[in-house]
């Protein structure tokens, strides 16, 4: 069975379909199964984790001028389903155009 | 293996604020090259006087504490001790620079000598008080106080150029 | 009449525990050097290590968790270690000026060279380490701390003009002959030993160890907001003493022995003995909570069991640790670099360094996630954005200043 | 309000997961999530979680670029040799707040742990004395 490391999508250069960069795949979104498994649904790309491992789950109210900083420095993030994954080489090819990828993955995805 | 040079911003940022502070104590922590301009040499006379002034008066309050019996032993000869030991690394740090001009030679002559008082009067003090010899204690403490007259009228000196 | 007793005690090891070596050095070098006019510094950083250590004890009490357990969770594997590395170098060096300073306060006491106490240091910080159970040893040097307060009795002995030093207060500027960037030097020096890092860290991980809940949050609170605002006063104390003996006579605090001589100008041989013993305990309990602070640090960081209060055999690495963060301590201290030196450039690399351990402390102490309702309240944040602003401002001003100043000479 | 993006059923990896302290079923601190395997499946369309991976090993790949190799001939000077510990997902019961194992963690995450009781703590004289939780 092939296996690869979170670690080793971390990083990967992400292109669209016409070769704009969207920055590098900074998270790996799961879903949990029927048998209690969890199965990759997409990755999150964008230039930067740090403000997206802070600011993110909605749980978090930070006050005004932390929550404009958080909030630009998550501007660039944007979720990439697997099925939108045309290549998975060490660049990531999407199938569909950068501006049709969507902020949450439950912009796209209401599965 | 892939390359993933994306190092987060905040990575790049506490890396390089590791290795900002590390280089900013390694030059901060040096010692300025030699005085090259007359400009230079004053300001390394003031800078001395400065130093030399504290550790006098550092060594004649010690003495006064000592008479007044205000302290016990093992911390004031502590506290000349350290002072002694500045006065003489001030002298001899002064002494190895050169003055650039004839111009600075009087000056240079002349804090050489408030130096070496200093750091003679402070050893004075230091002995007279392990030993319990008041009288040459009080001897030190004056030659020290002059010589922080002394000193003070180099700083006004300086202070009027 | 237990809880009276346990709320007395808390709050005069907080009042004994605000001050350490870095405290003593930076408030009377800047009191002979500056008098009274950075005395405005001291209520800035006290409000800040307040704010700052009342929300890492809210997140550890209600969370159960200490911070480099957050850092690590929230900056990530690769950013957590960036932070880990530069907080455990900052928190090395506190150590070693904290060592160096329990020594020169037995040479003060004994007239033994300071190199040659370092090693018995070394071994008696260890054995407290190892033996004596965690709220003893916090209690021990926190009121043993407070003899510190001579420093204040001190100066209403040597009667001074209080007129003047309040008005030195009011003028915020270098006195004749300094410049300014050394005059804001000096302010990032005593911002920085008021809140220095160690002290976060050191005090989230021990609510963690001691198992606090909500309940004990209060006493916390109240330990941290009259201890360490009294703690501040002696700070200002020990300002105002070099502020009336040394200024005048233009001497510069060079040594830990000159820190003690208003002192004993004030108060005499019994005044300069009890100074002396408020001088250990100080810098010997922050030499206690420094090495276990950087233990704590790297085992939080690589999911390691640790506490002081669990037997060493069950926390092998924890220990291995603590051990040799202060072997190395040790060693630093032995270069025979002098450790007033050492101390200065630890409490300004604290205070540069402060944004790595306040930032995420300020966003875990937001997230409803892990504190539900006990989340920053509107007045709490409006000030703690403040004093993030503030914090990344010094902590970009102080290399420039540091480098410009020659490190404040 | 419950974002979308953190409900039970939909979790980020980095978020959620990875970093995380592993608890096993002793209680005992493991170490921390440091890298998470996917596998496909013959029938699988996306790849799915197969395993967590701890032990500084496995920290590495996870640092990347020059700190990451620094950190790999770091270890490999330490003599830390035979690769991360590997726990199947099967036995993680959950990720959040903190990640916690059906079973025991294998010997293999106790090796620097045991051999510094074995040649240097354990050795010191009080080793085994712990604090008494009322003093």
């Amino acid at each position: 069975m092939p296996t690869i490391l979170v670690s080793d999508l971390l990083g990967r250069e992400v292109r669209d379909s016409r070769g704009t960069a969207l920055g590098r795949v900074q998270d790996v979104v799961v879903r949990r199964t029927a048998d209690g498994g969890y199965e990759v649904v997409g990755l999150v790309t964008g230039r930067s984790s740090v403000a997206g491992r802070w600011g993110y789950g909605g749980s978090l109210a930070p006050p005004p001028l932390l929550r404009a900083v958080l909030r630009r420095l998550r501007a660039h993030e944007r979720y990439l389903r697997w099925d939108h994954i045309a290549e998975l080489g060490e660049t990531v090819r999407t199938s569909v155009p950068g501006e049709r990828l969507g902020r949450r993955w439950s912009d796209v995805d209401p599965a | 293996m892939f390359a993933k040079s994306a190092a987060g911003p905040s990575a790049r940022l506490a890396v390089g604020l590791a290795a900002g502070l590390a280089v900013a104590a390694a030059a901060a922590g040096c010692v300025p090259g030699p005085a090259l301009t007359a400009e230079g040499y004053h300001r390394h006379v003031e800078q001395s006087a400065t130093a030399l002034l504290s550790a006098v008066r550092t060594g004649t309050l010690a003495a006064r504490l000592a008479e007044e019996g205000r302290a016990f032993g093992p911390a004031l000869d502590t506290a000349v001790s350290g002072a002694e030991d500045d006065a003489r690394s001030v002298a001899d740090t002064f002494a190895s620079r050169q003055p650039p001009t004839p111009g600075e030679d009087a000056v240079r002559d002349r804090l050489t000598g408030l130096a070496d008082n200093a750091g003679d009067g402070l050893g004075d003090l230091r002995i007279a008080l392990r030993r319990g010899d008041d009288a040459t204690a009080r001897q030190a403490a004056g030659d020290l106080a002059d010589t922080a007259q002394s000193l003070e009228a180099v700083l006004a000196a300086e202070a009027r150029r | 009449m237990k809880r009276v007793l346990a709320f007395t005690l808390g709050f005069l090891t907080a009042i004994g525990g605000f001050l350490d070596v870095g405290d003593l050095v930076a408030n009377s070098l800047v009191g002979a050097r500056f008098g009274m006019s950075l005395a405005w510094v001291l209520p800035v950083g006290v409000v800040g290590a307040a704010l700052f250590t009342e929300m890492s004890a809210r997140v550890s009490a209600i969370s159960g968790r200490a911070t480099f357990d957050l850092v690590r969770e929230r900056m990530g594997a690769r950013a957590g270690l960036a932070n880990l590395l530069a907080s455990y170098t900052i928190t090395l060096l506190t150590l070693a000026a904290e060592i160096g300073g329990v020594a020169l306060a037995l040479e003060i006491a004994t007239s033994v060279h300071y190199l040659l106490w370092v090693p018995v240091v070394l071994v008696l910080v260890w054995i407290v380490l190892w033996r004596l159970p965690f709220q003893a040893m916090e209690q021990t040097y926190g009121l043993l701390g407070l003899a510190l307060v001579a420093f204040g009795v001190a100066l209403w002995q040597l009667g001074p003009d209080w007129g003047a030093l309040l008005g030195g207060a009011l003028h915020p500027a270098p006195p004749p002959g300094e410049d300014w960037p050394t005059w804001w030097y000096y302010a990032i020096a005593v911002f920085g030993a008021a809140m220095t890092p160690y002290t976060v860290l050191f005090f989230s991980s021990s609510g963690v160890e001691e198992g606090w809940t909500k309940k004990d949050l209060g006493q916390a609170r109240t330990n941290v907001f009259i201890g360490f605002p009294l703690g501040g006063l002696l700070a200002l104390a020990v300002m105002a003493c070099a502020a009336v003996v040394f200024m005048p006579a233009a001497i510069q605090v060079e040594h830990l022995s000159q820190v003690a001589l208003p002192v004993a100008a004030g108060l005499g041989r019994i005044g300069l003995a009890v100074v002396i013993v408020g001088l250990f305990a100080a810098t010997f309990g922050a030499a206690l909570e420094a090495a276990l602070a950087a233990g704590y640090s790297v085992s939080q960081y690589f999911g390691w069991a640790w506490g002081k209060a669990r037997a060493p055999a069950s926390a092998p690495r924890f220990h291995s640790a603590v051990l040799l963060t202060l072997l190395l301590g040790t060693a630093v201290i032995l270069t025979s670099l002098d450790p007033i030196k050492v101390t200065e450039y630890s409490i300004v690399l604290s205070a540069a360094a402060l944004p790595l351990t306040y930032l995420p402390i300020l966003i875990v102490a937001n997230d409803r996630d892990y504190l539900g309702e006990h989340v920053n309240s509107r007045v709490t944040n409006a000030l703690a954005t403040g004093y993030l602003v503030l914090v990344l401002v010094v902590s970009v001003a102080t290399l420039p200043l540091m480098v410009y100043t020659k490190a404040g000479q | 309000m419950p974002d979308p993006d953190t409900t039970v059923e939909v979790l980020r990896l980095g978020f959620a997961a990875l970093d995380r302290q592993i608890y096993d079923s002793d209680d005992r601190p493991v170490g921390k999530v440091d890298d998470i395997e996917l596998a496909w499946g013959e029938a699988d369309t996306a790849p799915r979680v197969s395993a967590v991976l701890t032990d500084t090993a496995a920290l590495g790949p996870r640092l990347s670029g020059r700190l990451g190799r620094a950190w790999a001939a770091f270890l490999r000077r330490a003599g830390a040799g035979g690769g991360p510990v590997r726990i199947p997902i099967g036995s993680v019961v959950e990720f959040r707040p903190a990640t916690r194992l059906s079973m025991r963690a294998p010997a293999r995450v106790w090796a620097a742990e045991d051999w510094l009781r074995e040649h240097v703590i354990g050795r010191i004289p009080g080793a085994g004395r712990a604090d008494d939780p009322g003093q």
